[in-house]
């Protein structure tokens, strides 16, 4: 920092579009925990970068290694780590924890319990998992998980239910100051384990606030007004409002690169069994306009892979073009039109719908979620291009229980859905085409809403987690691709933008669009936050000050 | 009344209780007590009494509007309260019918006179069925007999275009109109004007003549009572404490309340005679009333039985009674 | 006594059917009810009208979007575009359909489940009274709208027309309440008893004694549920409980909020819904204000003088 | 016509407590100005019962309000000249007519019911008018109210009852309590007993007779039943339709009314007295006062109405049929004509 | 006194409805609740989590005459269960922070709207014609139309953001403590509960106004008016003792009875306002489909809307006599 002092002080204020009152829960693994619970009271082994393809920041553990049978992950822990309340945190923590989920299964937040049988304390400062099967990408699974202290924790009988009011914890914000119905205050941990440039204890900042918003509206009254520092809201027509109330302190990026958010339909029901169908109805849809109006422009049209600009990397330029011969995936009505004539979807009863080639009537419903307003937009555009086509397509807006039970128990025509966006490209297409995920009651997991499965594509996966060498993994994630855009299990749309705004009236060190040093967010789970809240410091005295 | 004469609707013993208030206090209104009276055809029997004294509720029992908590009504020789079909019901309603206190509450506004006059008639089937003109020409004819004329003029109004007087005229032919024999007027005169009084209290006269009908007229006032009816009845607090010829009443009362109510009765003759008779104590709430006789706190004669034993009627040679212990039994 | 006599005649009582022409002369005279008649016959015009004055795209419905977002009003688009690009003044018009007829039909309904219940239990009397009195008082007490919130939290996908309905099964009890006194009131009345001296059937005496002295409450009632039915609806619909692809008022505005309308200034997509929600519920109630001073010519302003 | 009608105007004799003259009064309607009181003119002198006796609707509360000017709208007086003790009471201002109110003049409406405010207590609305009028201390109004309802004859425990814990009596005696609270000069009475009983109704009159003789205050006694104000009053006014038709001593007025719906009027009373005879009552029913009858309002009803059309065409004047006898009928003129021809 | 004592009774009966409603509620609703409650979890948890989850929040299958009585149970130790958005924090917990805003706020607020109505109708029918009659009862009449959020947010928009004049939402500012002994605190809270509070008032007032106003007008008719003036009583003793106070009473009980819908009203304000008031706990627990939450909110609101009745009850007895 050019030798002059970075500022210590002040009180970042934070809002992360969260509507419900604050209630006090500091137990990460409850099923809502109150923010920041996860990634600023505890924190993670590790942190993968998402703009940086994902690569893991060591954090409390410093790496990681696979065994030569891959069937044990290794990690070993940093050192000189303290839980707030003075006790060294070691291998014997993070044992506790793993242990904790296979006696509580609710606690398992992040699905962790089919993949490993025991987890082993090699010494204070290394720990073993052993793995149930190979899975080369454990490491993504397992770093993301925050240590409990056991010495805190074990006494504690219901583990599911424990609010830990004041938690133990070897964050940076561990300190509790105010949590009720409209704040939350969380403040520095004073004997935190990493140095700033001063050489004293992180973070640069005192205290973070939470202030609640019930709405999307007073939130971004707030924001425009430049109350709060670091955002992370959905704002319509951002350039209009929040930029032009002030341009010079006013930022915004919204990063492309969430999972793709795709037009899910029933493979398993006539006509979305149909190919030539589906390609069809890929010709009939505005990306254009679903991205400019449905998202206010704030992403692009996805490529026609289903991966974001994320996982650049792992494009497979082949597909991409082999989808761009075929036509599918590009705004043509007429195309659309003549492709459903051509699979006999033509009016048959002459009530200017378009009707099924056996002659029966044909009409759908898209599904979405109330409230969800950008993807509500986003189908009124799709459904009139469905209708503009003939395609007797109607709205059926649900509630978000329903819409994903619907999703899950395949009791739906067509829907709007997200995907997976981290952390891997495997993730994604694992998350959306691997048949185990269909459990033994027909309940579709993750994201295989759309029930299209096919034994080369789960081979492939297999194949692609069993290994660690990087050329076999690229050919499997190619052929994964190619058959993505063969069979259209469902219809990509748009990557699924990051929210993250920031103010530089008072603080600095936000990750900016020039410098995206990592996702700036402050809503992400993953602990990206931390590293920016790492950096986060005060542009002057004064400024502190004025941040209180 | 002499005896060969029957009565063509008596009641014995009647008795009225209201039971008011709720759940968590209730009370007992007793409203009449063992009341006796008949009503002869062609005669009028006056029920005179103060306001609350329980007239209305004799009557409408008698109407069957209410029924009785226990005693007789007797129509014809058959006791009605035994029978309760609605058969049975609308055959009584068709001979004894009844004329309200306030006539321009007794007819609904929103219905012609037409309408009011034409439902007895259909319901008791006094005109052939379907047909509409001897319908109508039933209801000229009953305007007419109420001196409603030119009866065309009047079919068609509504309530509220009619004075009071013709409201109450309205009332009365509707209660012609099922040809009844005994008419119940409660207090038929006393909201009209005193200009149109007379003419009604006249008109009834003549109907009473014409068709031969048994009157039971209510009224707190004495002097139309002397002036209308054959035999007056004075009830009070739910009691009826004597019956007597009207002329015999008046000339000559002898209970101690009609005493008191014949002397409070303005007299114009003379000038206020002050403290003639002494006034003094509050009507009886009837939800709280002892055994004995109503009047005893009030009474100037008032005897120790008098407080816990309502008397027993004391019958005269000529077919008077009262309820007093100054006329004991022999 | 005889002063009671003269007042009423100075007071007849006021009843539709016994007075239609006095009645609607009372009306037509009374300036509040006229404007109000005037301002909501207006609007069920537009209702009615709507294909014709604002004809809907062969597809796709008033939602359609027809033009660039957030377009200032113009010949075009007369009440501008939404931030979807659709025709705020095509919505505004389909959305008087949906508004009325949500607010006519539930405010129906409510009236005719207050007419059963109210004059069943002014009529009856006795325990069916004591039981549906206890009813309507519960209902009374009850916080109307948190429980439709709550109810409308767990229907599935409840458009207008069911908000409606949840409003009608949950909001009769005030207009039944007043309809049952009013019934206690003509029951004890004389001229009730008199019909049944005369031999009238119980259902006739309801139906044809009793009913139409009530007439002048039954509408005012009426008129307050379809008011109260129509904010109700808009309230909910704003806050996102109803189906935001529904075209009426309440969710106009739910995307002119959702677009921050204020902030963008946008306030075509915000204004015109709003205004119409107030001018119909002004106009019921002027409508009201009417019925009330015809039927209480005390309330009457600038009598005499 | 040589008759003298009344003048308005004429000095007040030194026994006159209240003169009206030429008062009028109208209801402005929709349907058109109702003339409630048309140029009624009466005197009432001290410690004399001016009863007021006629039809229902024929103008005797808006007479007896306007004397005090608590009419309201749509209500207006037109025209006359309310006395009282030399001061015109139309004239008086807002201080002077507080004044005025209550001091020297009371009323006792007809329902007592509905003239207590049902939400304070009996002792509190006596004890206002003390408060209003006089600089009395708490404890002396709280004395002067018990008295009061002593003079009346209610239980001084009843002090702090609400109306509605009263008897119709009672209420009806708390509100002559207040009429009394100031010892007016004058209290008009409209109809303070038709909702009582009989037996009632003697006694709260007997009881009010004693209090005049005792304070000496008039009476502006109005009652539509005659006996009863007969037997009242000094002297009687009958209202017909908004007008004055006679004024006489009590007596000879029963005895030998002049005017025919006096007539008539006396006729329509049954009563318990003296033999029991037919009684025809009058036909008809009293006019609608928008559009009265024209010439003599009574006229329509009269059927000694007078052939050649005078009764229709020609209003009658108040005539002094005696000295203390007024009546306004053109039958009474023609017989006084008559007499004075044979008596010069 | 007995009055009170039915009136008492009556509204024990009410509580026992509503609680009774409460329970069967989500039970009569179509489909699985529960099930859709808790799919949500699906696919990001294990099913065995899931199902340890279910257990945890109680929904075990038994009779519903059981599930009742323990319902029952729990309620009188004040268990209301376990909210779901804010697993693992008993409903009673969440609720008690957010209901004392709100019974700060929906109380003033609806006092004064009633009370300035109260005032303005009895000016209004006391001087006919006038100032307050003609001008400002119109006005009020025409706000009352308005929906309350629209208002609310024009007032939000033009008076906060733009004017500035208003704090933007929240029940105080958030860089103080809460503690009722701080001079700025307290001062804080005022400012900011101004404008929702302005809000409820101008759109309720109109409707107070109005029938207070007929009310009065009904009540100058009555012979105890005229003998009041006829007393010659001041104007202002009349005004205010003889015909305001007997022209409330209707208004009261319209006011106890309506007071169910002016929460309503005032839930809505505290959502555009970002009040911390039970409404927008109430909007979150249902479009988070926290069942429990929802049911514990409801409940509470009509607990209290129950006592304000009762509340409103007892003023009607101090004030007229003939109720005692
Ligand atoms: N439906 C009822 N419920 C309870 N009490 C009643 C009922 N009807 C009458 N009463 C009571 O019964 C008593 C007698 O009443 P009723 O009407 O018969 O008197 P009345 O002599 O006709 O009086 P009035 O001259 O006022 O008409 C009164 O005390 C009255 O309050
Ligand atoms: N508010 C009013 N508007 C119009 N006309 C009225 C009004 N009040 C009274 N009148 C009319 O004024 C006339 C006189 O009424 P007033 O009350 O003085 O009569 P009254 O002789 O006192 O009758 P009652 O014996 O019934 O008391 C009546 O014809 C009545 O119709
Ligand atoms: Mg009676
Ligand atoms: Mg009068």
């Amino acid at each position: 920092q050019d030798g002059t002092k970075i500022p210590r002080g002040g009180v970042v204020v934070v809002s992360e579009g969260r509507q419900a009152p604050f209630v006090s829960n500091f137990n990460p693994y409850a099923p809502d925990p109150t923010p920041w619970a996860q990634a600023g009271v505890y924190e993670p082994l590790m942190i993968p970068n998402a703009p940086n393809g994902f690569e893991l920041i060591p954090w409390l553990a410093t790496g990681y290694s696979y065994s030569e049978d891959l069937l044990t992950l290794t990690f070993t822990l940093q050192e000189g780590v303290k839980w707030n309340d003075g006790e060294d945190f070691n291998a014997d923590d993070v044992v506790f924890t793993f242990e904790l989920f296979q006696k509580f299964p609710a606690l398992d937040r992040k699905a962790t319990l089919p993949y490993f049988s025991s987890v082993e304390k090699v010494d204070d400062y290394t720990v073993a998992i052993h793995l149930t099967e190979v899975y080369t990408l454990a490491h993504y699974l397992f770093s993301s998980v925050w240590p409990l202290p056991e010495h805190a924790w074990s006494t504690i009988e219901d583990p599911v239910t424990y609010t830990n009011d004041t938690p133990v914890a070897t964050g940076p914000l561990a300190t509790v100051k105010v949590v009720n119905e409209q704040v939350l205050e969380l403040c520095r941990n004073e004997t935190y384990w990493q140095m700033g440039e001063d050489g004293l204890p992180l973070p640069y900042v005192d205290c973070m606030r939470q202030p609640v918003y019930p709405g999307n509206d007073p939130a971004n009254l707030a924001t425009v007004n430049g109350e709060v520092d670091w955002v992370a809201n959905f704002i319509p027509d951002i350039e209009s409002t929040f930029i032009a109330a002030n341009p010079e302190k006013h930022h915004y990026y919204f990063w492309p690169g969430g999972g793709v958010v795709s037009l899910y339909y029933n493979t398993e029901k006539a006509p979305y069994n149909d190919l030539a169908f589906r390609q069809a109805l890929s010709m009939a849809i505005d990306y254009e306009s679903v991205t400019s109006i449905g998202m206010y422009g704030y992403t692009n049209p996805s490529e026609p892979i289903l991966l974001s600009d994320a996982f650049k990397g792992s494009w497979n330029q082949e597909a991409i073009d082999a989808a761009a011969e075929m036509g599918i995936h590009e705004y043509d009505p007429d195309a659309a039109e003549a492709a459903l004539d051509a699979a006999g979807y033509v009016d048959a009863n002459g009530d200017g719908w378009r009707d099924l080639p056996d002659g029966s009537d044909l009409s759908f419903k898209v599904q979405v979620v109330n409230g969800w307003t950008d993807w509500v937009t986003s189908v009124q555009i799709m459904s009139q291009n469905f209708q503009d086509v003939g395609l007797n397509a109607s709205i059926d807006v649900l509630d978000f229980g329903i819409w994903l039970n619907n999703l899950q128990t395949g009791t739906y025509d067509t829907s709007i859905g997200w995907g997976t966006g981290d952390p891997t490209a495997w993730d994604v297409f694992r998350n959306l085409l691997f048949s185990d995920l269909i459990g033994d009651d027909g309940i579709a997991n993750a994201q295989l809403w759309s029930r299209w499965t096919s034994e080369e594509a789960d081979q492939l996966l297999v194949d692609y987690v069993a290994t660690t060498d990087a050329a076999a993994q690229k050919a499997a994630m190619d052929r994964i691709q190619m058959i993505f855009v063969e069979n259209l299990p469902l219809i990509p749309l748009f990557p699924g933008p990051t929210w993250y705004e920031w103010t530089d009236y008072r603080f600095t060190g936000f990750p900016t669009e020039e410098d995206y040093y990592i996702q700036g967010s402050s809503w992400t789970t993953n602990g990206q936050r931390l590293v920016v809240l790492m950096q986060l410091h005060c542009i002057s005295e004064e400024t502190c000050a004025e941040a209180q | 009344m002499s005896e060969n004469i029957q009565p063509i609707l008596e009641t014995r013993g009647l008795t009225k209780h209201f039971f008011t208030g709720n759940a968590l206090s209730r009370t007992v209104v007793k409203a009449v007590q063992d009341a006796t009276l008949q009503v002869y055809p062609e005669k009028v029997v006056a029920l005179v009494g103060e306001s609350g004294s329980g007239k209305s509720t004799i009557v409408r029992m008698l109407a069957q509007l209410y029924k009785p908590t226990s005693g007789d009504i007797i129509f014809e020789g058959e006791n009605i309260v035994k029978h309760t079909s609605r058969a049975a019901l609308l055959r009584y309603r068709g001979k004894v019918q009844m004329i309200f206190q306030d006539p321009f509450a007794s007819l609904n506004p929103v219905h012609k006179v037409s309408y009011c006059l034409q439902r007895p008639l259909r319901i008791h089937h006094k005109a052939p069925p379907g047909m509409a003109s001897a319908l109508h020409r039933q209801t000229i004819e009953l305007l007419e007999q109420v001196s409603l004329i030119p009866a065309e003029d009047y079919i068609k109004k509504y309530p509220h275009q009619l004075s009071g007087g013709q409201r109450q005229r309205v009332a009365i032919a509707r209660a012609l109109a099922v040809e009844p024999k005994v008419i119940l007027a409660d207090e038929p005169v006393s909201m009209l004007d005193v200009s149109i009084r007379l003419g009604v209290l006249n008109l009834m006269d003549r109907l009473r003549e014409m068709h031969g009908i048994g009157f039971l007229y209510v009224t707190h006032d004495l002097a139309s009572a002397r002036y209308f009816a054959d035999e007056i009845l004075v009830m009070y607090a739910g009691w009826i404490v004597e019956k007597a010829k009207s002329e015999e009443l008046i000339q000559n009362p002898k209970h101690p309340y009609t005493q008191l109510l014949l002397s409070a009765v303005p007299d114009p003759s003379r000038g206020l005679r002050t403290a003639e008779i002494e006034i003094k104590g509050e009507i009886p709430n009837l939800a709280n009333l002892g055994a004995g006789c109503p009047f005893a706190p009030r009474c100037s004669k008032v005897m120790e039985k008098c407080n816990t034993v309502m008397p027993p009627i004391t019958t005269f040679d000529d077919g008077s009674w009262t309820r007093c212990y100054l006329f004991p039994n022999n | 006594m005889e002063n009671q006599v003269e007042i009423k005649t100075q007071r007849p009582r006021v009843t539709l059917r016994n007075l239609l022409p006095e009645w609607l002369w009372g009306f037509v005279r009374n300036p509040k009810a006229m404007l109000g008649t005037f301002i909501l016959l207006s609007f069920v015009f537009i209702g009615l009208l709507a294909p014709d004055i604002a004809p809907l795209p062969e597809r796709g419905g008033a939602n359609r979007m027809v033009g660039r977002p957030h377009q200032a009003p113009d010949d075009e688009f007369w009440f501008g575009t939404t931030r979807q690009g659709q025709d705020v003044f095509k919505q505004v018009v389909h959305g008087t359909r949906t508004s009325l007829s949500v607010g006519f039909g539930a405010g129906t309904i409510i009236i005719i489940l207050c007419i059963i219940v109210g004059i069943t239990s002014g009529y009856m009397g006795g325990l069916v009274d004591e039981l549906l009195s206890l009813l309507m008082n519960v209902f009374l007490v009850l916080p109307g709208l948190p429980l439709v919130i709550v109810i409308s939290g767990w229907v599935d996908q409840p458009g207008p027309y069911t908000i409606g309905l949840v409003l009608a099964v949950t909001s009769w009890a005030y207009g039944a309440r007043v309809l049952r006194s009013q019934t206690l009131v003509i029951r004890n009345s004389e001229f009730v008893a008199a019909a049944r001296v005369a031999g009238e059937p119980s259902w006739r005496i309801v139906l044809f004694e009793i009913l139409p002295n009530m007439i002048s409450l039954v509408v005012s009632s009426w008129i307050g549920a379809v008011v109260f039915v129509i904010l109700t609806e808009a309230t909910l619909s704003f806050l996102g409980l109803g189906n935001p692809n529904a075209v009426s008022w309440g969710t106009s505005l739910y995307w002119a909020q959702n677009n921050q309308a204020l902030l963008t200034r946008a306030w075509w997509t915000f204004v015109p819904p709003g205004l119409c929600i107030a001018l119909v519920g002004f106009s019921l109630t002027l409508i009201n204000y009417g019925i009330d001073e015809i039927s209480n010519p005390r309330l009457r302003s600038g009598e005499g003088g | 016509m040589s008759s003298t009608p009344s003048q308005p105007g004429q000095p007040a004799e030194s026994t006159t407590l209240l003169s009206v003259q030429d008062l009028q009064v109208e209801y402005r309607t929709r349907r058109g100005a109702v003339k409630a009181v048309d140029h009624v003119s009466f005197d009432v002198s001290k410690n004399e019962v001016f009863g007021l006796a006629g039809e229902s609707g024929c103008g005797k509360s808006t007479a007896a309000h306007a004397i005090i000017r608590i009419l309201k709208p749509p209500a207006y007086i037109t025209g006359g000249k309310v006395m009282f003790m030399g001061h015109d009471v139309r004239q008086m201002n807002d201080m002077e007519l507080r004044r005025f109110r209550w001091r020297h003049v009371a009323i006792v409406f007809q329902s007592a019911m509905n003239a207590l405010n049902p939400v304070l207590s009996v002792g509190n609305q006596i004890k206002d008018v003390l408060r209003a009028h006089t600089n009395m201390k708490p404890d002396e109004t709280h004395e002067r109210a018990l008295e009061l309802l002593r003079v009346v004859g209610i239980d001084t425990k009843r002090l702090g009852s609400y109306p509605h814990q009263l008897s119709g009596g009672m209420r009806q005696r708390a509100v002559i309590a207040i009429a009394l609270a100031l010892n007016p000069e004058m209290v008009i009475m409209d109809e303070p007993t038709t909702a009582l009983d009989v037996v009632v109704q003697k006694q709260i009159l007997q009881e009010i007779r004693q209090l005049k003789d005792e304070f000496g205050f008039s009476i502006l006694f109005i009652t539509h039943d005659l006996s009863l104000l007969v037997e009242f009053s000094d002297r009687i006014g009958i209202m017909y339709a908004g007008e004055l038709v006679e004024t006489a001593p009590s007596q000879e007025i029963f005895n030998s009314p002049r005017h025919p719906y006096t007539h008539r009027l006396m006729n329509s009373f049954p009563t318990i007295w003296g033999a029991r005879q037919e009684l025809l009552g009058i036909p008809g029913s009293p006019p609608d006062l928008i559009t009265p009858p024209s010439g003599c309002r009574f006229h329509p009803r009269c059927e000694l109405a007078l052939a050649d059309g005078t009764c229709k065409q020609v209003r009658p004047m108040l005539i002094d049929v005696s000295s203390k006898h007024r009546a306004a009928c053109h039958l009474v003129e023609q017989q006084l004509a008559v007499q004075k021809e044979t008596v010069p | 006194m007995r009055f009170l004592v039915r009136r008492f009774l009556f509204y024990l009966v009410a509580a026992y409805v509503a609680i009774t409603l409460n329970f069967f509620l989500p039970r009569l609703m179509v489909g699985d609740p529960v099930q859709v409650m808790f799919s949500k979890f699906q696919g990001r948890m294990d099913p065995r989590a899931v199902e340890s989850l279910k257990e945890t929040f109680g929904f075990v299958d038994a009779p519903v005459h059981e599930q009742y009585f323990t319902y029952l149970k729990h309620l009188v130790k004040g268990d209301l269960g376990i909210s779901l958005t804010n697993f693992p924090v008993p409903v009673s917990e969440v609720i008690s922070g957010s209901l004392e805003w709100t019974l700060r706020l929906v109380g003033i607020a609806t006092i004064f709207a009633f009370s300035i109505g109260m005032i303005l109708g009895t000016i209004a029918a006391w001087r006919r014609g006038k100032f307050v009659d003609t001008l400002i009862l119109p006005i009020a009449s025409i706000l009352a139309a308005f929906p309350y959020f629209w208002i609310a947010m024009l007032a939000l928009y033009y008076l906060a953001h733009i004017q500035g004049w208003f704090p933007i939402g929240h029940g105080y500012n958030l860089r103080l403590k809460e503690d009722w002994g701080d001079r700025a605190y307290v001062s804080s809270v005022i400012e900011h509960g101004m404008l929702p509070m302005l809000t409820v008032v101008i759109t309720a007032l109109g409707g107070w106004m109005l029938g207070m106003r007929n009310n009065m007008i009904n009540v100058l008719a009555e012979d105890y008016i005229t003998l009041a003036q006829a007393k010659g009583l001041s104007d202002r003793r009349v005004m205010l003792v003889y015909a305001a106070r007997n022209a409330i009473l209707p208004s009261l009980t319209g006011f106890a009875m309506s007071l169910g819908f002016v929460i309503g009203g005032a839930l809505i304000v505290e959502i555009v306002f970002a009040y911390p008031g039970m409404g927008f706990t109430l909007l979150n627990s249902v479009n988070g489909r926290d069942y429990p939450l929802m049911q514990g909110i409801f409940l509470m609101i009509t607990l209290s809307v129950l006592a304000a009745n009762f509340f409103a009850d007892v003023i009607y007895v101090l004030l007229d006599p003939r109720a005692r």
